[in-house]
């Protein structure tokens, strides 16, 4: 039933895409339905976008991995990246709040990445990193409603 | 991702958008968009979201962006057929008074209305 | 134009088509053509299955590694495992070769992937492991006939 | 991966797969057409694969064994509608032999022939 797997690339914007789908992949076992996938990888798409446009600015060199495990109907994904980390995750946290408004960043990631999952954790060393730790429960399977 | 910009008459463009808005495919549109509404004329940007699968917070950035652009000249921004995950990312951000229920076809004879003051 | 990942995952059979729709996802860029997106997806398949199969026994515990790296319009990919290794290579190679019968393999795993790819090497260490490193080269691209 | 399994009378079934047949699917779709091949009376097996969207070496190994199921009574393996890239594999394993270019229901006209002797 169980499942985990890792996945590590580098910080070029194609690589969202990329994260979104192996992670949509990870979770078909769990049959989600159209909105709980679609919400999860919203969520991935915050996290791994937030590690390559804030952790290392594009630079195409640093890494970022994604751990993935699956227990019955419930994910805990962590995004890791090794870059310039968060000062103030407390603010980092509060919607509208961004470091790059000259990017139209919207300062919502951590919003959605709260409102789309059950658990949302920030560990971030400055110049050294930052880990967000992603739980996410998935609603027990019924007839109706699946992807097919 | 081809996305689809039309422009009806001289104040209306219809942005249609197709597949997936991240951040990886924000550069491209904008890099369409903008030069079209720098040039002047425009008053109503209308967001057709029927073929988008997917939208990250991105695609807010992108529409406050042009939002912002469309202020001076009090410009009007209209949302349609969002999925209902994206119904959820405009609400956060507080765009919800911009989407629209109507079709299409419906806003631009409502629009023809507005924009020529009939 | 390059880019690199890295996946790893457990050797359970579901993640057959994990390891393929990443793959795929990962030469996007490429923009192949539906044949050569087809035989890349086979060429996975099989070395990734022989992973799970031969290399663990489908126990669900012993780890995969799939690197991959694209240059330009070469993609060289090296699936990893840490399972039983094969003792004679060039045995293992020849074509309906299989030490699994009656588990209906057809011995064609490595016939398929020297065929649809440009280079296949095998290093293994009997009970230590297998890496398998397949390299494909996608032609120029051209207007006709490509994946919309 | 829902597949369709069809009996035409006493002696043909046709197996029409669908989505991916990988080392993991075949398990399923061999557990539920080995009973049927036991049972007896069956002495041909069409296997179509036009809502196949990928197979690899496992999918030889699944016709395979059913063919040497069927040896026994002489029975007969018929594939249609491969992909280019399934038609190169199968032509590796030399299964090209059974590989047939009509339809379904021409194969199923001229089995009747075959068949039923007539
Ligand atoms: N992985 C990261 N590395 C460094 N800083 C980060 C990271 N993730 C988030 N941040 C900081 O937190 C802020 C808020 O993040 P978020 O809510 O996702 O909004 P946005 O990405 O739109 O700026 C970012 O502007 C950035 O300063
Ligand atoms: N990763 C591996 N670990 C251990 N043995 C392997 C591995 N890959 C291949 N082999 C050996 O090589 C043989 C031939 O492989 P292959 O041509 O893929 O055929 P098949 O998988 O159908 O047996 C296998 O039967 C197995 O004995």
């Amino acid at each position: 039933m169980d499942n985990e797997i890792t996945l590590s690339f580098i910080a070029k914007s194609e690589n969202e895409a990329l994260a979104r789908m192996v992670m949509s992949s990870f979770i078909a076992a769990i049959d989600p339905t159209i909105e709980e996938l679609s919400e999860f990888k919203t969520v991935i798409s915050e996290a791994v976008t937030n590690a390559i446009v804030h952790g290392y600015e594009e630079d195409g060199v640093g890494k970022i991995e994604i751990h993935a495990q699956r227990i019955d109907r419930e994910i805990i994904v962590s995004i890791v990246d090794y870059g310039r980390g968060i000062r103030d995750v407390s603010q980092a946290r509060e919607p509208l709040f961004t470091t790059k408004p000259e990017q139209e960043r919207s300062g919502m990631g951590f919003t959605i990445m709260e409102s789309f999952s059950d658990d949302v954790e920030i560990y971030s060393i400055p110049d050294r990193g930052t880990t967000v730790t992603i739980t996410k429960r998935f609603v027990p399977i019924q007839e109706s409603s699946r992807i097919v | 991702m081809i996305h689809e910009v039309e422009r009806v008459g001289e104040e209306i463009i219809i942005i249609r958008l197709k597949g997936e808005l991240d951040h990886h495919s924000t550069t491209d549109i904008r890099n369409e968009i903008v030069p079209l509404i720098k040039n002047g004329s425009i008053k109503v940007l209308v967001w057709n979201l029927k073929d988008l699968n997917f939208m990250d917070s991105s695609g807010i950035g992108l529409i406050l962006g042009r939002m912002r652009e469309l202020a001076p000249i009090e410009g009007q921004t209209i949302i349609v057929n969002p999925s209902p995950t994206m119904k959820k990312i405009f609400q956060f951000a507080g765009l919800s008074p911009y989407i629209y229920n109507e079709s299409e076809i419906e806003i631009m004879s409502k629009l023809g209305g507005i924009v020529y003051g009939q």
